[in-house]
Order: C-alpha cells, then structure tokens, then sequence
C-alpha cells in the first residue's frame, strides 16, 4: 500500500484532475450536508463531521430507473451505466456499510444495478479526527480510519492530506494524480495512527453487542418492543439515513403514454412495507416494525452474512424526532436478555 | 415562570392511575444532549420521570391519533380508555382541531395544560452552545432560559434561542384543558414572520428558486406527515398508487407535489405546532408554508384553526363573502 | 368484472360541421394506436340510426366493453349514445364523449389546430373511460302530488290540468287572491274578450277542485329532497280573519276607521282600500285579510274602544292573536309560475311619470279602463283645474324593454299588442281624442295580432315612428319630444295624457325560490329552461318545471300553452309512480374514511350521514351517502383529504388520467 | 420567452354553467385559441385543488377552473367551496413559486358564450407570456 501526501492547497488541482468523472462529494445546504454530484470546476470542502444523508445514493441511488418502456408493443429501453464515479471524503463507517450492503447485492446473484456502479466507482474516505457525540463506530467492529469498503483513505494531518491507496481503483487514483502527490514519509502514517487513536478516544458512547445477535430472536415477544416504539412515529428517518438500510421497492410510474420501471429506497418502518393486497399487515404496528429494525441489523444480518449491518455512524439516533437512541435500545435488549 | 415538577408528577401520577386512562403521555428527559423524548405513563411510578421544560418541544397530540387500531380478538372488547395528554399552547390547538375534525371525542382525552412561556429551537441551541453526549437541563428563567449540564448554570438571553414558532405564538395557554398545571403565562410581542415575508417579497422566480433548492433535498422520509398531529389518514392519498397523486420516486417534480399537497391539506387545519420543520432530516423549512397559509386564512377568511372545538371546518365551509378578486 | 377494456373510438363527421376544421381520419387513425382502442372509426352522422347501428355491431362483432364517441356536446347526445351501447349490452355508463363540435370545430378555424385538439380530446376520453365503472339505474317511488307556487293564469291552469288528470295539487299563492296580473286586466288583445270574464271561472274551479288545496295568502318556505320525493314547508301567514267564518260580506272594510286610505295593489294605487279588505270584487278566495301594516289595531295596539271590524263582523270572523301557520307535505314535482313586474316606470325619469300625475303606465291604464276600476271605467284626468276627458292622448311602447339603458336587452312581447288594444278602448270612450302611439316598431306576431293591428290603424290612431327623448309640462299640457324618424322630423307634441306601454321584468323577489328550488336565471334575468328550444318548460333540477311569465315575458295564450305544457311534463313522475335516481352518485371507501365529517357539512342535499361501522371489532364512524338524495355534484369529495368518497364516473382515479393524457401530447 | 410558443392549457369546467356555456360559444361559432382543453366534472366544487398541482406536474403550462355565478351553482354551494379551496391554493402556488399567470378561475354562466371566449383568450395569453412550464414538471422519462 502505497501512502502519498498530498499539500491542502492543491485539493482543488487534484478535484481538477478527476475531470470528466463523476464526482460525488458533501455538499452543504445550510446545516444539512449531504452526498451529491459536485459541480465542475468546484472543489469540495471536506471539514464537516458527517452529512445528514449517507452516501450510499451513489452506489444504490434513492430512485433507480431500471427500464422505460412504452405501453402496446413500443419499445423498452434499458440505460446503460457507463460514467466513472468517485466519491470523495465519504467516513470510514458510510464506506463500511458500502462493504456490509454489497454482501447482500452480491449474494445469490448479482444485482446489476449495485455490482456495475461499485464498478464503475472509486470510493476515496477521509478519516475521522473529530468524531460525532452519538458515534460507536469501535463497537461494532469499525474505526475512525477503517478502510473496509474504501478504494482510498486520506486523512486530514493539519497542513497536508495522507493519501493511502487500498485497492488497485485507489492505487490508479494516485497514479492518475502523481503530479500533485508527494511520497509520505513512516512520520506522516505515524501522525495519522496518533491522530485515529485520539479520534478513538474521543468516542464517549459505547454498545455491547455481545449475545446479542443470538439472543435477539428470543425476545420476540419482549415488552421492550412496546416500550421503544411507543414514541416512534413511523417515519423513514432511521432507515433513510442509514447507511445500512437497503430496502427498495420496484414500481411503475407513468408519464403520459410513456411508463418506466423504477426501484426506490424503501423503509420496513412504514406501514405498508409489509402490507399485503389483502389488507392484512403482518407487522402491523410500529412495535412489530421496530422489532424488525433492529433484530435485521443486530441478529438477521448477522446470521447471513456474519456481520452486523449497523456501523455505529450514530444518524438514526441523531436524527430521530423522538429520540428512540439505538444505543439505549441496545442497551434494553442486552438487559432483556 | 416557575414550573412545579413535583405538582407536574402528582397531577400527573395521580391521572395515570386512573382507570379510565390507558396511558398518560407527557414529557421525559432523553437520552443525550439537549433531547427530550416522549414519555408513555401508565402508572403513577412512571410519572416521576416526567419533566416540563423549554425543551419540550414535541407536541404531543400526534399520539391521540397514531396509534394502530389493531383488530379485537373474537369476544374481546376494545380497549377504549382514555388517553391523557400534557399539552402547551399550540399541542392544545391540535387537540381543538381533531375535535373538530372528530379525530377524537372529548370524552377520550383527558387534557393537562401546561402554559407555555416558549420553547427553545433545539438547533439554534446546538450551534450556539455545541450539544454533547451528556443529558442536559434547561429551565425558565425569566426572560432568560437556564441550561444546566455537567453541574454547571448557563444563562442564555430567549431571545437568543426562543423557538420562531413561539416568537410568533397567540396561545402560550392551552386553548382545552381539563387540568391546568401552573398559572397562565401572559402573551408577549409577536414578532414578524420574518422568514415569510422575505420570501413574499422576492419575485415569483425567487420564489421558485427557493423552494427549488428546498424540496430537492427532501428525501420523502415523511417525517413532516408523521408527526403532524393533523395528518392523520389511514391511507394517505401521498402513499397512495391508485389513482397515484405523487410518484414514489424522489425527484424534485414529486417532492414539491408532495409538499404542495401536504400544506394544501393543511389549509385551515395547521396549528402553527412548528413539528414537520423541527424534524425534517432535510432542513426543509416547512413551517414557511405552513405559515404562509395560515395567514391568509387569517387575513383573508377570517379564521382560525385549533381554538374553537364547534368551529366549522375551514375547507368544508365558506362564506359568500369570501375573497374572489382573483377570479375573472 | 375486471374484463380487459376494449374500446371503440367514433368519431363523428356530423356532416361537415366538424370534418371541415377536423381532419376525421387522422383522428381515427390517431386514436387506433391508443392503449386498448380496438377499433376506431369516422362515420357522417354518428347519432343517426345507421351511426348508432355500426357501434352496436362492432361491439358485437369485435367484442367492445368501452366506447368513445367524439362528436358534439355530452350535454347534447350523452343519452342517445348510452342507449345505444346499452341496446348492445353494453353498460350505459362506459360511454365517454369528447366533444369536438362545440368545443373544437365550431370555436377553431385552422384545420391542423383543430385537429390535433380532438386528438387531445379523444386521448383524454380514452384514458377515462378505460376506467370508468358499470353503475345501476335504480328507481324509487314518486309521491303523486305537485306544487305549484303563483296562482296566477299560469299557475291556475296547471294546477287545474293536474288536478283534472286525477293529481293532489297544493298551490300557493303569495297575496290574499288568485287570479295575479290577468285579473287585473281589462279586455284581452286580440279578441277584446273581458279578461275577468274568462278568468274568474278558472279562479272559482282552481279553488273549489277537489284535488286542489289552495294555500292563499301564503309562501314556499323550504322544499327539500329530490324529484319525486320534495319535502315542502308552507307559510300560511295569518289573515287576523277565521278563514271558516268569513262570510266575505264585506261590512268589516265598511266599518274599519281607516277606511279607503290605503292605495289598493289591485287598482295600481289608483282606487283605495281600507286596512281590512278583499283585493277586488271577484277575489278568491272570497275572504278578508287584515294589512297588519295598516290596521290601527295590529300596528299600534289599539283602534278606537274596540276595533270595528270586530264589532260589526257577525260571523265573529276578526281574530287579532291569529299567527302564521305551516303545513308540510310532500309532493313529486313542482310548477313555478311565479309570474313577472310591470317596469318601473321611475327607472325612465325622462318620461316624468313621478312628477306628472297624467303620464301613467300601461297597467294602471287596464285599471282606468276598466269598468271595475277606480273611475268606473272612465278615462279621467285632473288638469290642474278640473277633472276633464282627454283630448290628446298619447302612448308610448318598449318603455323599458329593448332598452339597454335600463338593463332590459329583450323584447316584452306584449306592448305592441296591448298598447293598440288600449288605444283601441281610448278610441271606444273618447271618440274625438287625437290618439298617438310612439314606437319603435310594431310586432304584430301572434295569431289575430296584424289583424287587430290594422284595424286599430284604422280607427284613426296615429303610428309615429320615433322613440320620445323626453316629457315636460308647457302650462297644462304635457309635451312629448320625439324625432319622427320616419320624416326625419323633430317634434314637440303637446298632450294632456301619456300612457307609458311598460315592459316585463323578472319579479324582484324571485331570488326566494330560486334559492328554494336551486333555479338559475337567463341573461334577461327571468328563470333558466333546462334548453331554450328542446326544454322550454324545465329547468335544470329535476322535477322542476316553469310557466308563464317567470320564464320569460309572454301574453295569455302562451303562458296557458306552457302551462298545459308544464302540467304535463310534472305529470310524468306522478303518473310513472317512480322515478329513476342518478346513478352517478358519490361513494364512500369506509376502509380509508377517517370520520371528520367534512363531506357531511360541504352536502347541500344532506345526501351523507356518519354512521357506525364495525371495522374489526373497533367501532368506528364513517360517511355514508344515500344514493336517493346524492346529485353526483362531488363538492365532498374534493375536501375529503383521504379521497374516501368519490363521485362516480367522476372519480380521481378516472380524471387524473384524462388529465395526463392532456398535458402529455402537448 | 419564445413569441411562436403555444401553450397548453388545461381547464376544469363545471357541467352546468361553464361547459354549457363553452357549448354555447361553439354553438355561436365564436372563436378562440385552441389551446385550451376542457375536462367537464360535474360542479366546479369536485375539482380537487390538487387537479391544479397535478396537471401542471404532467404537463399543462396554464390551469383554469370555470364554475357558475356565484348563487347559480347548480348544486348551490359548490362554486362557494371551489372558490375559498381554489383560492387557498392560489395563494400557495404563487407562494411556491408558480407563476400566477398559469392558473386562473373564472365564474362563466351557460349563457356566456362570449365571456368565455374572453377568459379562454386571457387564460390562453397569460400561459403564452409565462412561458413553458418548466418547474416541477414531470419529466424522468425523456423520450
């Protein structure tokens, strides 16, 4: 793994340099940062603790057309993915859970959409110095400079970026932009290593996940369920803002004579995620669907592909209206158990 | 104003040990920074977590209606006790208007008012005085709100950080009660509805151009729709396939279809309560539209949701004189 | 039920009225690669017998579920066609219309424009009736009774024809009498008969006929319900005389204290009447009525020591605590016959008619005419000195009609005629008067009417052509300035008498009943036909039929045609026993209703109640239409925030689809 | 904006008064732009202001809304309801950002041939001058 440094100054040269590809980074709306394409000729800023909306729109955007078609025999168009994309300064924990969902993407069969955009993306993250009041990234197996998921890390050292390649994508992305790049010294991966262990420490909320994948199932009928999601208002939030969460829904939309074929994220916290035509829900509350949120992330996922499918980015419990914590949950699960 | 919490609990303890009520929501400390969570009594022990303070932001009344109404097992009976609620102000206006709208009966609600002096814009606290992990407390102070964390007493000016909804609040008491904790606050200068009349003010494209970048980031979470003590269809016709009013897909045509027809339902029917834009993800200041018609119904019709329970409703109504100079 | 839709597209020709500015073909052939359209055809004439018979056979043949006829206005053959399709078994209500006639081809020239505008209109009736729902026609049971409001000859004759046919008829009239304008009414153009002569028997028949309960000297409150089943709310308003014992022998109106003080509505103001009084000699029915305005008793609490009337009345009829009294009942239909105003003649200051007593209008000269007016019949006038016969009198006509300064656009129909059969009673009583009648033209229409014309030209009455500026007194005279246009002469003709031939207006109060029974008025402001030529006698509610003047002004004849006309169109729910319920009424999805009740406060008809339903055990209140009363207008259903109640055929998910299809071919 | 721009008009009319009176209008022959496309409901009261929203979401540049006089609904009250709602609506869509100029309401009584011609071309030139409707149209499928 090669580490190259690169001068702050000459961020915008190296956005520069990316011409012609995609290139999605934070963008700030007021107090709201989120993830979106980055006009050219403009260089990100990178000095935010984490967007409100995760990444995970570049490789599973909110709405994907999977075909248009036209109705009565006309003909049925399939786009084609072609741009390159990298995605800039994304955390460690969001390029993480890009690992945890590509497990699923990728399971039995691949699913086009995900596999050809992670392939036609580079995925460049820029490691935590100051990590968020709800983050628990160390307690569900990630840290403030994991690599898990990144084709690249940098790391913010003061004066200079580090630049670390992680897979072959990140190592072409040094090559492409060597000019601008200096070799890093053992000195600057050290300042780093110091910089991530204060960044660990200043992580104050912890979770014990221990029993807790295989004790979940046995708590199916736990009155902790009604307690959590009595405040709960059933809203896409959590899930929406989870870089985990990864439910979609397949729908036809009209326009006019003209009709395409689109999935979009879904949330297991609306009612009628789990409708039936019949009318009949079931998971008719929102005590069912709570359940259902947390056990998928702590114990289903785990079960399947041996990983827990939360990064401890703290988001939900930031954002929850009502202030349902995943960590106090978790907390009350253990408790339970 | 003083805020008794030890008069707050027994009031409140002694409702919820009442056997006409199934639970008592009211509010409780959170579990981090400046959050307040909702809090669900069902004995008198519960109600000692209870608190009343200038983060009490929520507005309760969205629970009278949210809760599923889930089939009766074969011989059984609903369970149809009441629920008691502790309301400020603008939460007692909801609970005026769903008695209007007859979202709920007045004998299923048992109401304790808790006059308002104002809350604080949880935000605008966090920018100014930065949130962290630990629970903090805040309290009335005159005009001055109190935060108190880590031992330690801040005095912040309410002006600073007093919630936009409360700078513009007609009704810090309770328009419906059935209990009243405290005494009455005395209302206080309204401030202009600054963030509505710049927008009034710019031109029609400004107009466009604003909101353009708003509803592009709304990430349809419905959030705004959840909380709204208001919005409370089964079967939202925003949800609904057929006949499809707004596409599910998120893109800035049907995000504005969606907030467009979210605040046109809420014509003659919002409170002003402030929830859908203090819990948008996306920022998205809400409240702006909300206002906006509010106003005009106020202006231009002469009428106010949430104050009076025989109130005809606003869209199922006219009056021959209403405003038609804009009609050819 | 969910049969694929199969739809058959026609598109009219109706000969070259549309295929002039619509090019037919590319329509159909447009209209053929719609989704579902099956088959798309053009034909000249799609409503004749040969259009209708290829729409059945293609659904026949081909199998069609769903048809489109683009062609005129579904207001105009929206029936004819659901007939049609029904014949072939089709479910009248999967018809749609894309009118392309009124709305495309007569209203655009350009031939592309107005082509590709029906092809809009095709593809937006093609995405709606793909949708649209099989409804039911259902019936339920007319009440065999009508109402009928003004008892005038209008109302007198429906009333009477109703009646005789074997009908219940509650008929009200507002005054004390029956018998309105006609009774008023000297001799009747152009057969000179005695207007009382011929009347009064019909007044006496219309109140003693078995099957008429008449309801004098009362009004319509409220009628409520629909055509077949109306709900009607009488005000019988209190005559302060026990209507049973009133002999009407008249000595109360002798006796009362203010006797003869009070200007008589019959006699135009001109004769007198006392505070208790019978309208007119011949007035049914023939009982007193005291004006509680006048009478000294009602108005001021006392009239001398005891009042009078009460005193003399020997029947002991007089009963001063009497109080307004309601009947309700229930009819199947309703007549409004409700009649007309004279003009007001004060609304033409510059014909002076309130500052000369000599100039008078046309009505208060049928009461100086009349041998039971105020003057016994004679043509009097004051000139300032003395009571004197007129030497010059003169007439002038279309005061107030064909007038736009005065609002009035129409013609009134009858001045030209009775303004000739006044100069004709002039001429009969004032043989050496010079008589002129000013006008703007003469139309003499009816039958008889060119006739009488000529023969009052005849008896040396002047015809001056030229509308009077103006009228002004000179000493005793009057003076009536006037361009004949005819010679193109200015003129200054001094007269000592004007009658000024006033026109017919809407009635000043008729805004009671249009509210009471939903009515609409015309441009001229008289009450809305259902259509001008084809519906003369309805209106656009159901079950509610005009007469006479409260359509539009119109003389004698006509007003007892409209009225035999009315009557019998009343007469079909009452005969049938049934009638048949709109079947594209509103319905409520209780699954999604969330009980607010605003459909139940937005329904004029009170068509929706809230009711409890049982939704899995958990009680819960929804709306619920009642098919009888709900008119399909869908105003609940634009304020339902859940979209639970839906008109049919008119439903959201039946329009936004047309309105896609509009928005997307733009 | 473009001088040879056509824009497509939508317009809701009530049966009674405002479609009766359209019919008249062709019936006397009187013309008018045909830009202008008639969705017949029944009262002017069953338009859902949301038809507004929606029909400039799927196309339409200008929006109209046609109902009798007030006091000649033929159903009584429905165009007192059409106008407070449609009213309210107004106002948010000039709130939002929509031109004014693209929706318009406008009471036509079936014997106003004439004034519907009047409105069809006022409705017509406003949508002309605000140009084509571009803000939150629908637009994904692009072919």
């Amino acid at each position: 793994m090669s580490a190259m440094l690169l001068k702050k100054e000459k961020w915008p040269e190296f956005v520069e340099k990316l011409a012609g590809k995609n290139i999605w980074a934070p963008q700030a709306e007021g107090d709201a940062m989120r993830f979106a394409p980055v006009a050219e000729g403009e260089a990100p800023a990178l000095d935010y603790n984490n967007t409100r909306v995760p990444p995970k729109g570049a490789l599973f955007p909110q709405t994907e057309t999977m075909f248009k078609f036209q109705p009565e025999g006309a003909q049925v168009d399939e786009p084609q993915l072609e741009q390159e994309t990298v995605v800039l300064g994304l955390r460690p924990c969001d390029a993480r859970a890009m690992a945890i969902v590509e497990k699923l993407f990728k399971w039995d069969i691949d699913d086009p959409y995900y596999t050809r955009r992670r392939e036609l993306t580079t995925l460049v993250g820029l490691a935590c110095n100051e990590p968020g009041m709800n983050c628990f990234c160390p307690s569900v197996g990630g840290g403030p400079a994991s690599t898990e998921g990144l084709d690249l890390l940098m790391a913010d050292l003061g004066e200079n970026y580090l630049l670390e390649a992680v897979t072959k994508k990140g190592e072409a992305l040094l090559t492409e932009t060597k000019d601008l790049l200096d070799e890093a010294g053992v000195d600057a991966v050290k300042e780093k290593e110091k910089l991530v262990g204060e960044a660990e420490q200043k992580i104050k909320r912890t979770v014990d996940t221990e029993g807790v994948p295989e004790g979940l199932p046995g708590l199916w009928e736990d009155p902790l369920w009604q307690k959590v999601s009595a405040s709960c208002l059933g809203c896409g939030t959590c899930t929406y803002l989870c870089p985990t969460c990864h439910c979609f829904d397949i729908q036809d939309e009209t326009e006019g004579l003209a009709a395409r074929r689109c999935r979009m994220w879904d949330s297991c916290m609306f009612d009628e995620y789990t409708m039936h035509t019949s009318g009949h829900n079931p998971r008719p509350t929102r005590r069912e669907r709570t359940r259902n949120r947390i056990s998928h992330k702590y114990s289903y996922y785990v079960d399947k592909f041996d990983v827990i499918a939360c990064v401890g980015c703290g988001r939900c419990t930031n954002l929850c209206p009502v202030n349902i914590d995943i960590i106090e949950t978790i907390r009350q699960v253990k408790e339970a158990l | 104003m003083k805020m008794d919490l030890e008069q707050l609990r027994k009031t409140a303890a002694e409702v919820a040990a009442r056997e006409e009520v199934k639970y008592l929501v009211g509010w409780k400390q959170g579990t981090y920074g400046y959050r307040v969570a909702p809090a669900f009594v069902e004995d008198a022990a519960g109600a000692a977590e209870l608190i009343f303070s200038p983060l009490c932001t929520a507005n309760l009344a969205t629970y009278l209606t949210l809760a599923e109404q889930l089939p009766v097992p074969r011989g059984g009976e609903p369970d149809d006790r009441k629920v008691a609620l502790m309301v400020k102000g603008c939460d007692s206006r909801a609970v005026t208007q769903l008695l209007v709208e007859k979202g709920i009966e007045r004998d299923e609600v048992v109401v304790i008012g808790c006059p308002c002096p104002g809350v604080v814009d949880a935000a605008l606290l966090a920018e100014k005085y930065p949130e962290t992990e630990e629970p903090a407390e805040m309290k009335w102070d005159g005009e001055n709100f109190l935060l108190i964390r880590g031992g330690e007493e801040t005095k912040i000016a309410r002006n600073e950080i007093l919630a936009e909804k409360c700078r513009l609040c007609r009704y810090p008491n309770p328009v419906v009660s059935d209990i009243m904790l405290g005494e009455e606050v005395e209302t206080w200068d309204l401030a202009e509805d600054e963030g509505v009349q710049e927008l009034e003010n710019r031109d029609v494209d400004g107009r466009a151009e604003y909101w353009a970048e708003q509803f592009d980031k709304c990430v349809r979470c419905y959030s705004c729709r959840n909380v709204c003590p208001l919005c409370y269809c089964q079967d939202c016709i925003l949800d609904r396939l057929n006949p499809t009013w707004v596409n599910r897909s998120v893109n800035f045509s049907e995000n504005t279809a969606f907030n467009i027809a979210r605040a046109f339902h809420l014509a003659g029917r919002c409170i002003e309560c402030g929830e859908c834009e203090r819990v948008c993800p996306a920022n998205i200041p809400l409240g702006k539209l909300n206002r906006k018609l509010a106003r005009e119904v106020r202006d231009k019709y002469d009428f106010e949701p949430g104050v009076d329970p025989d109130a005809e409703p606003f869209q199922a109504s006219f009056k021959p004189d209403d405003p038609e100079d804009f009609i050819l | 039920m969910t049969e694929k839709p199969k739809v058959g597209v026609y598109i009219c020709h109706c000969g070259i009225n549309i295929s002039s500015t619509v090019d037919v073909d590319a329509v159909a052939e447009f209209a053929q690669k719609l989704p579902n359209v099956k088959v798309a055809r053009t034909y000249s004439y799609m409503c004749s017998d040969p259009g209708q018979v290829l729409i059945k056979k293609d659904i026949e043949e081909q199998g069609l579920n769903r048809i489109v006829v683009a062609s005129c206005s579904p207001r105009m053959h929206e029936p004819t066609f659901r007939k049609a399709i029904s014949e072939a078994g089709v479910n009248p209500y999967f018809l749609e219309m894309a009118n392309i006639r009124e709305q495309c081809s007569w209203v655009h020239e350009d031939i592309e424009e107005g082509t590709a505008k029906a092809e809009k209109l095709v593809s937006a009736s093609v995405a709606k009736v793909r949708l649209l729902e099989a409804l039911e026609t259902k019936e339920v049971d007319a009440e065999p009774a009508a109402l009928v409001i003004g008892a005038g000859i209008a109302g007198i004759q429906s009333a009477l024809d109703i009646a005789d046919a074997g009908f219940k008829v509650y008929l009200v009239e507002k005054t004390p009498s029956v018998g309105g304008r006609m009774a008023q009414l000297d001799k009747t153009f152009p057969t000179l008969d005695c207007s009382a002569c011929i009347l009064t028997p019909k007044m006496v028949d219309a109140a003693s006929h078995p099957n008429i309960e008449l309801l004098s000297y009362s009004e319509v409150e409220e009628i409520k319900g629909f055509v077949g089943n109306f709900d009607v709310r009488v005000r019988k308003k209190a005559r302060y005389v026990d209507f049973d014992k009133c002999t009407g022998c008249g000595d109360c109106a002798t006796e009362c204290r203010v006797k003869d003080r009070f200007p008589s509505e019959f006699d135009q103001g001109m004769g007198k009447r006392s505070a208790i009084y019978l309208p007119f000699p011949q007035a049914v029915p023939a009982k007193y009525t005291i004006d509680p305005e006048n009478c000294l008793y009602l108005s001021r609490g006392k009239c001398g020591k005891s009042p009078k009337c009460q005193d003399v009345c020997g029947a002991g009829a007089i009963s001063f605590d009497q109080e307004d009294e309601f009947v309700e009942f229930k009819v199947g239909a309703v007549i409004v016959a409700t009649g007309f105003d004279p003009f007001d003649a004060s609304r033409k200051p510059e014909y002076g008619y309130d500052d000369y007593p000599n100039v008078i209008t046309g009505m208060e000269m049928e009461r100086l005419v009349s041998a039971s007016g105020p003057t016994g019949g004679k043509v009097k006038i004051f000139n300032g000195e003395e009571e004197i016969e007129p030497k010059e009198v003169a007439l002038i006509k279309c005061v107030g009609s064909r007038d736009t300064s005065v609002g009035n656009e129409y013609c009134s129909r009858v001045c030209c005629m009775y303004v000739a059969k006044q100069a004709h009673l002039i001429r009969d009583k004032l043989p050496d008067a010079n008589i002129r009648i000013y006008y703007m033209d003469v139309r003499a229409f009816g039958k008889g009417f060119e006739e009488f014309y000529d023969r009052v030209r005849r008896e040396n009455v002047r015809y001056i052509r030229g509308n009077p500026s103006e009228i002004f007194k000179r000493g005793n005279k009057l003076v009536v300035k006037v361009e004949d246009t005819l010679t193109s002469t200015p003129l200054e003709d001094e007269v000592d008498m004007v009658v000024l031939g006033v026109g017919l207006e809407p009635r000043a109060d008729m805004r009671g009943v249009m509210d009471l029974l939903r009515l609409s008025q015309s441009p001229d402001g008289f009450f809305l036909e259902a259509h001008p030529k084809l519906r003369p006698v309805d209106t656009a509610t159901d079950g509610v039929f005009l007469a006479g003047c409260a359509q539009g002004p119109k003389d004698i004849p006509d007003t007892v045609a409209q009225a035999k006309g009315a009557a019998a169109s009343a007469m079909i729910p009452l005969a049938r026993g049934k009638v048949t319920i709109n079947a594209q009424v509103a319905t409520v999805n209780e699954a999604t209703c969330r009980g607010c009740s605003f459909c139940v406060s937005i329904c004029p008809y009170t068509a929706i109640e809230m009711v409890t339903v049982n939704r899995f055990g958990n009680e819960v209140e929804v709306a619920r239409v009642n098919e009888a009363l709900c008119k399909g207008c869908g105003s609940c259903s634009a304020a339902c925030l859940s979209d639970s109640i839906q008109p049919k055929s008119f439903r959201d998910s039946q329009i936004l689809p047309q309105i896609a299809a509009l928005g997307v071919l733009k | 904006m473009s001088a040879n721009f056509e824009p497509n008009v939508v317009a809701f009319l009530c049966n009674w008064c405002s479609y009766a009176g359209a019919d008249l209008a062709g019936t006397s022959r009187v013309n008018y732009p045909s830009n202008i496309q008639i969705i017949r409901v029944m009262c002017s009261g069953r338009v859902n202001p949301l038809y507004v929203m929606n029909a400039l979401q799927q196309g339409a540049d200008g929006v109209l809304v046609s109902g009798c006089h007030p006091g000649d609904c033929h159903y009584m009250e429905g165009n007192f309801y059409a106008r407070r709602r449609l009213g309210m609506l107004k106002d948010l869509m000039e709130f939002v950002g929509v031109d004014p100029k693209r929706f318009h309401m406008s009471w036509v009584s079936a014997s106003e041939g004439h004034k519907w011609k009047e409105v069809v071309e006022k409705t017509v030139e406003d949508a002309k001058e605000a140009g084509p409707f571009e803000g939150f149209r629908r637009r994904q499928i692009d072919w």
